[in-house]
């Protein structure tokens, strides 16, 4: 059913893009996403914010006047889907750009056919850093920015000293945590654990017991998305876990359908429906219009992929044209003000973002308790 | 191909040949493929082909042998490992290219080895062997994601060195890869190896009373597919310079499964049209619908494991072999040429038979327990050269228990069974065979889908070897199995699958397999069993010459008596697991202890 | 066939015609017929090996019956599945592994009646035929001595109060005096009830001391057949079975 | 220490719970149904399906039992009937069917994690700590099961015509018991306890497509540890899931994560047949 339409939706774009771009080649966006596999929950909503960029920009008459059409991939969320993916976009469709919110894996195994074939490539998901190519951007977040609105948060405000921490064994989890634990004891805290559960692991028994013997002041929790956070939230509220608690893998759509076991929680964003911004109030109201009752709760992983499609807009126009090279040269020059505010890849091919903390009401909604401007993503790839 | 039949003009090209212009056939495909190939297109076959290797080996493992594999993906992830981990780690250049090659085979094998070991051994459960497979990914995947930035955890290594060689090159690379790899594989399975592989397949317990090691073969085949397998992946992920744990793990160690089953299991072209097939349709459909896509393997999956259990390929050789039989009666469709000539044997330990003058066989206090139930109980015989010695008694006295212990040194709960000289101790029943004791069966399941000359090879597997990449043309067998052989007009016979035998060719075929081992001590039960009065007395024929001419010691269980009087030297009777009498045939037929028994008036047995 | 089968009547419960059956392609059961009343007691009598027990796993639906047909109170039941010819009460007691040991000498009887109600009802025509059963009902039936388990072998059959029992070799291995009582129940059992009684065997004075008729099998065939009424049977018989 | 005793025993409760459905078809089908993890996702989605429409959360678990049955039913009649003289391929086909459910699944309700509300949350105190209800509840079910299914067998003509099956199918045959039936019922009660294990770990557990598939392997191990038998089962669960929990605790979770497969591996080279046999 939902997919169905998708399909359709997706024709239907196809269909009035190449009506309008007859005369010139269209500029073609490549979007690889995990429309099957761990990130097929989020994928139709980066999908939905791509589509509206694209037409938004068809609209007033395209980029360099020609027009933009998507092609968007299945990777399956992981390694080999994403060689298939990229394979196609690249090779088949000959693409222009590639902007995408992946799995780490997935970004992994696409970077070397990126590289391979010379194409800009925008990455719009969070992740655990350090990731470097001269083809990649990033405009999405990574630890150093995620990490620090929280710690600072639960040491200055809420008095912690002593830090519990808890992640799924992945390149993301671990990472982040990393970097936490390094931070915290920068800071003057005190890491009294740090256990990591398999990414399919659902019994965090063993864990929470050594947890609530060490009694922290706080917990900050990096697991994958989905199931494992849900499965350990679950279980920390079964058993009566109530010190703050700072979840780095949920977001405001999971927080609310997460219902009371949610509550309380703080988490930390680029971008929450929330934000008072003249350019998030018009996003939100063209996304409510476009999708109607189809609409997936934008996210900050769908924001980041519509801001990406301004931000490529801005750079071809920039270089006066879409050859590759000069594409990728113009990136770090450009700025546009989307719904997170002003943003620019400028930092080592990342960038330097506004991070909302937030801590999840009782009715699941998620309340802003403090904005940080302008956090630095820090030393990223300072090869590059 | 060239062996299915018949008497078509190319019968004189031997398989080599054949094999090799199919091959020839094929690098001509995969050489002037990338001239007419879009470069996508190319790409994900490129891929494709490196999984069909993996297939292959899945089908060596599974579809011929039987082991029902869900690992053979680890070795793959091993290969690739080995290759993501040297060049990102180490270095990179030609040698480093090998050294990465070569850790990446020896750590497959080692591992393959090493699991080998524990899940095959004499009485291991099939069931075994898939846990330790199962089990293998889920641990190898687990150490992947502990090792942190090492193996690079769940997001796996990528962007490492490797040679960016064009496409075309690395499409022509890995297509002689799967060409190399699939006509060796084409070759072995055809060879006389190839034949035990199957025979394992069918009746692995009856291999073993063959004298064949069974579990050191499938160990074998485990390291060399792990082998291969890691060569895949090796060239897989120097191909798409990226490694992920989902390389190594459980659901791409099923998918290879779902592949080989689908394409049909033991044929080795279905499992690489499988692999290749499911592959590339996955990247054009799974883009537009990806759940969809895998509804309908599933589905497929399952449908053909339930209703075609040899895959989709069965659809087309099943057409093809009822076109070649078409006009022709059942057997004739499932005669195969053959070329085996059967010679005569120097067989030593038939002469040695002769000359020896140690007991072939001496039980002592034998006991058999199965529980609370005793089923033999402190059971001496010695068994003279050149007697034969009948073992009678009403069902459940123990008789096919006593073959038992005698045949496999893990069956008895306690005494010593000595053959020439040696104990048995505890060991397997092919060890036995080694020491001289052939043992027959009182069922008929032969290998069934074998024919009677690839029977005859197998059973001269522990004295004459096998050839991995050949059938050999000559079988030499001792001088008695050819009597038989001739007796019963086997000889005439050896290119029919011996399901298609007749019952009393079954029987003599089997006693034919017993006597190529040369075993000094012959353990028959119930030879005769649903044979017609002219075949019998052929039999009984044939087993006085055994003991009178060869010097052989044989052990009958009969219950025709009648036979038993004619043919024996002595007769052991054995009661509820005692034995009642062990005398000539005129003090057994004689004693009323016996008549007492057999009638039911007397069930005391005497102290 | 033999002059000395009787006619089908109106009281033949078990009717075999021309049966032949066997594993791998080698037919073990030879095209044979016989029939068998109300109230009578038939043995077949053969060698170990000849197809007695075939027979009657042919006629129990475990082996297929290639050619010929067999017919329970007037309805064909030719290869039906054995759990449904078993619903046609008839009581089938194999030779080997015929009594669950690991079960309790109750539920060995339970698994006899359809319900457990019955087992009730019914205990007393097992006090009556066999008391050290009813004694030992707790008892697994594994711990039972070899002469016990075919006690509770042919109790399992007698609470089932079957139209036909098909009962394979009950006499092996047992004693004498066992013997005899065994005798003893079948004939009360045949007299009481009207039972039909299909017994294989290889005892001769056993057979002869409880059956009205016997036939002979020998590879698969019957080649002889009478009434055991008829004296002289019993040198007859002795050829053919003689060790 | 009392933490970690319960920790043993609520999770050798989850582990016993989650496998006796297993246990049920191996022990009478000979037949390993490699679904078993798809037909725990499918207890899972009946709960929330019970508690979206406003149901009481208690009654998720004899709703998921209910589907289990019919769902089991249905299967044997289709699947498993032809497979029974081929058990590899029937794991193979149960894999596969694992598959199509998964797909299913991911049609109606999509890839992203649903919920249920639970019958119960929060903790109770024992023992001087606080400790997870739902936890303590699950080791309640877990005796009451064991009982149960101990009470079905040894106490109830199905239980002993299937014992009759287990022990020796074709003298069952000949008794006039129909195997076939006791089959189908067998695998609908497997099926069912299934579901309704789904069910009971939702409260501690996501509900999405895959959540059955990482008890899977854990169960099949435990089961043949067991020696397909319910006290064997129950020291499987308790032997295992303690030695998971202690090598969580005291060494690493993670490789508490594999301390079962590995654990079982090693138990079945040395007692191939189980703990409760030979």
């Amino acid at each position: 059913m939902k997919l169905t339409r998708l399909a359709s939706s997706l024709l239907l774009l196809g269909a009035m893009t190449y009506g309008a771009a007859a005369q010139e080649d269209p500029i073609k966006i490549g979007i690889p996403v995990g429309l099957s596999g761990a990130n097929s929950v989020v994928a139709p909503s980066v999908v939905q914010s791509s589509e509206l960029a694209a037409e938004e920009i068809n609209a007033e008459g395209g980029i360099l006047g020609r027009q933009v059409e998507l092609v968007v991939a299945d990777d399956g969320s992981g390694a080999q889907g994403a060689q298939r993916a990229f394979d196609s976009l690249v090779f088949q469709d000959d693409v222009d750009v590639l902007i995408s919110m992946e799995t780490s894996a997935a970004r992994n195994a696409g970077l070397p056919i990126v590289n391979r074939a010379g194409k800009p490539y925008i990455y719009t998901s969070f992740y655990e850093g350090r990731s470097c190519s001269p083809w990649m951007y990033v405009n999405a977040w990574v630890p150093e920015q995620q990490v620090t609105p929280i710690v600072d948060h639960f040491m200055n405000e809420e008095g912690a000293k002593s830090f519990y921490l808890i992640g799924s064994d992945y390149a993301f989890g671990r990472g982040m945590l990393e970097f936490t634990r390094q931070y915290i004891e920068e800071s003057g805290g005190e890491v009294l654990g740090e256990e990591y559960l398999p990414m399919d692991g659902s019994d965090w028994t063993a864990i929470i017991s050594d947890l609530k013997s060490k009694n922290p002041d706080a917990l900050i929790t990096s697991t994958a998305g989905g199931a494992p956070n849900v499965t350990l939230t679950k279980q920390l509220r079964n058993s009566g876990v109530d010190i703050p608690y700072g979840n780095l893998a949920v977001d405001e759509g999971t927080a609310k359908s997460m219902g009371s076991d949610a509550t309380g929680i703080y988490i930390s964003q680029s971008y929450l429906t929330g934000i008072e911004s003249e350019e998030n109030k018009t996003f939100l109201a063209a996304m409510e219009e476009k999708f109607g009752d189809e609409l997936k709760t934008p996210n900050d992983l769908s924001v980041p992929q519509y801001e990406a499609i301004y931000l490529y807009k801005a750079a071809v126009e920039k270089a006066g044209s879409a050859d590759p090279q000069a594409v990728v040269d113009a990136l770090p020059e450009v700025s546009y003000t989307g719904p997170r505010g002003d943003i620019q890849m400028n930092k080592q091919h990342h960038t330097p973002l506004t991070m909302y903390l937030g801590q999840v009401k009782d009715d699941g909604t998620v309340e802003v308790i403090k904005t940080f401007e302008n956090v630095d993503p820090g030393e990223q790839c300072p090869n590059l | 191909m060239a062996d299915i039949t018949s008497q078509t003009p190319q019968r004189s090209l031997s398989p080599y040949w054949t094999t090799a212009i199919a091959a020839a056939l094929a690098l001509a495909v995969v050489l002037t493929a990338p001239l007419y190939l879009d470069i996508y297109l190319t790409n994900v076959l490129i891929r494709a082909l490196f999984l069909g290797v993996l297939a292959l080996t899945v089908d060596l493992v599974w579809g011929y042998t039987g082991i029902l594999t869900f690992g053979q993906s680890a070795f793959f992830g091993i290969g690739a490992y080995a290759c993501a981990l040297v060049f990102t780690h180490w270095g990179f250049g030609p040698g480093w290219f090998v050294a990465a090659l070569v850790i990446g085979i020896l750590a497959a094998g080692l591992i393959a080895w090493l699991v080998g070991l524990l899940s095959f051994y004499h009485g291991a459960s099939p069931l075994y062997s898939s846990i330790m497979t199962l089990a293998l990914p889920i641990v190898l995947v687990q150490i992947i994601f502990s090792g942190g930035r090492f193996t690079g955890s769940s997001s796996g290594l990528s962007g490492f060195p490797t040679y960016y060689w064009s496409i075309n090159t690395w499409f022509i690379i890995a297509g002689v890869l799967l060409v190399t790899v699939a006509s060796l594989a084409w070759l072995f399975v055809r060879s006389d190896f190839g034949r035990i592989l199957i025979a394992i397949r069918e009746n692995e317990d009856r291999c073993a009373y063959l004298g064949i090691p069974v579990s050191a073969i499938k160990t074998g085949l485990f390291v060399v597919c792990g082998a291969i397998g890691s060569i895949a992946g090796f060239g897989y992920a120097a191909f798409t310079n990226v490694v992920a744990p989902e390389l190594a793990g459980f659901l791409l160690g099923t998918e290879s499964l779902v592949w080989v089953a689908l394409g049909g299991r033991a044929t080795l072209i279905g499992p690489i049209l499988g692999a290749i097939g499911i592959d590339v349709t996955s990247s054009y459909l799974s883009g537009s619908l990806p759940f969809l896509w895998k509804f309908i393997v599933g589905v497929a999956f399952v449908v053909v494991i339930i209703l075609l259990p040899n895959g989709i390929a069965s659809l087309v050789t099943g057409a093809w072999r009822r076109y070649k039989a078409r006009g022709k009666d059942e057997t004739a469709a499932h005669r195969h040429r053959s070329n085996v000539t059967l010679v005569p044997a120097k067989s030593r330990r038939l002469e040695e038979n002769l000359s020896d003058d140690k007991a072939p066989i001496l039980i002592e206090a034998l006991t058999c327990r199965y529980g609370s139930l005793t089923v033999l109980d402190g059971i001496e015989v010695v068994g003279r050269r050149g007697e034969l010695l009948s073992i009678v008694g009403p069902n459940g006295a123990g008789k096919t228990t006593l073959m038992r212990c005698i045949s496999n040194g893990g069956e008895r709960t306690s005494g010593e069974v000595v053959i020439a000289g040696e104990k048995i101790g505890r060991r397997s029943p092919q060890k036995i065979v080694e020491l001289g004791v052939g043992r027959s069966f009182q069922n008929t399941s032969l290998f069934d889908s074998l024919t009677v000359g690839d029977c005859l090879r197998l059973a001269r597997y522990r004295i004459d070897g096998a050839s991995y990449l050949e059938r050999t043309e000559r079988v030499a067998l001792p001088e008695p199995a050819l009597e038989i052989l001739k007796a019963t007009g086997l000889d005439r016979q050896l290119g029919l699958e011996t399901r298609y035998l007749s019952h009393g060719m079954k029987r003599g075929l089997e006693l034919a397999m017993v006597l190529a081992t040369e075993p000094r001590v012959l353990l028959l039960d119930e030879p005769t069993a649903g044979l017609t009065k002219p075949e019998r007395t052929a039999i009984g024929d044939v087993l006085t010459r055994l003991v009178e001419d060869y010097g052989l010691c044989v052990f009958l269980i009969e219950h025709d008596l009648d036979f038993v009087r004619e043919i024996s030297n002595r007769i052991v009777v054995l009661h509820q697991g005692k034995m009642l009498l062990d005398g000539s045939v005129e003090e057994v037929v004689s004693s009323d202890l016996v008549k007492a028994v057999y009638s039911g008036q007397e069930t005391e047995t005497p102290a | 066939m033999s002059a000395l089968r009787k006619p089908e009547s109106a009281e033949s419960v078990l009717t075999v015609e021309g049966l032949t059956s066997g594993y791998d392609a080698a037919p073990v059961v030879r095209d044979v017929s016989f029939s068998i009343a109300a109230g009578e007691i038939l043995v077949i009598l053969g060698k170990n090996g000849m197809g007695k027990s075939t027979l009657l796993k042919t006629i129990m639906g475990f082996v297929r019956a290639s050619s010929g047909k067999v017919h329970l109170a007037g309805e064909n039941i030719t290869n039906r599945p054995p759990h449904l010819i078993a619903q046609h009460s008839v009581a089938y007691t194999p030779q080997e592994y015929a009594i669950f040991q690991d079960l309790t000498v109750e539920e060995n009887l339970r698994l006899g009646v359809e319900n457990d109600k019955l087992l009730k009802e019914r205990l007393e025509d097992v006090e009556a035929a066999f008391p050290r059963i009813v004694e030992r009902l707790r008892q697994g039936a594994g711990t039972l001595s070899g002469g016990e388990q075919k006690m509770l072998l042919l109790s399992r059959a007698l609470i089932a109060r079957p139209q036909i029992m098909l009962i394979d070799e009950i006499s092996e291995g047992l004693q004498p005096t066992m013997i005899a009582r065994m005798a003893e129940v079948l004939q009360a059992t045949k007299e009481k009830n009207g039972v039909a009684i299909l017994l294989v065997e290889q005892n001769l004075p056993f057979a002869l001391s409880v059956a009205d008729r016997y036939a002979i099998l020998k590879i698969g065939e019957i080649v002889e057949r009478g009434d055991v009424a008829h004296a002289d049977t019993a040198a007859t018989l002795e050829e053919h079975l003689r060790i | 220490m009392a933490t970690l005793f319960l920790d043993i025993l609520t999770t050798s409760s989850m582990l016993f719970i989650v496998a006796a459905g297993l246990m049920i078809i191996l022990g009478v089908m000979k037949l390993i149904n490699f679904a078993h993890g798809a037909f725990l996702t499918v207890g899972g989605y009946s709960a929330h399906v019970v508690t979206d429409a406003g149901f009481n959360a208690w009654l998720t678990i004899p709703a998921a039992a209910l589907v289990g049955f019919v769902l089991g039913i249905v299967v044997e009649r289709v699947i498993l009937r032809p497979l029974y003289d081929r058990p590899l391929d029937a794991i193979l086909a149960t894999w596969g069917l694992g598959i199509v459910i998964a797909q299913v699944i991911t049609f109606i309700f999509g890839r992203g994690v649903q919920f249920a509300e639970s019958p119960i949350s929060g903790t109770a105190d024992l023992f001087d700590i606080s400790y997870s209800s739902w936890r303590l509840i699950l080791v309640l079910v877990a005796v009451v099961l064991g009982a149960a299914l101990t009470a079905l067998l040894y106490f109830t003509r199905f239980g002993l015509n299937a014992r009759a099956v287990i022990m020796n199918e074709n003298l069952a045959r000949g008794l006039g018991i129909d195997s076939v039936k006791v089959r189908a019922l067998t695998f609908g009660l497997g099926a069912a306890l299934a579901c309704a294990a789904g069910a009971l770990i939702t409260p501690l557990l996501s509900i999405d497509p895959n959540m059955g598939l990482p008890w899977l392997v854990n169960s099949f191990m435990l089961v043949l540890v067991s020696g397909v038998a319910i006290p064997g089962l129950a020291l499987a669960s308790l032997l295992l899931g303690g030695a998971q929990v202690l090598v969580s605790t005291f060494v690493s979770p993670i490789i508490g994560g594999i301390t079962i497969v590995v654990l079982a591996a090693v138990i079945l080279r040395i007692k191939p047949q189980g703990l409760s046999r030979g």
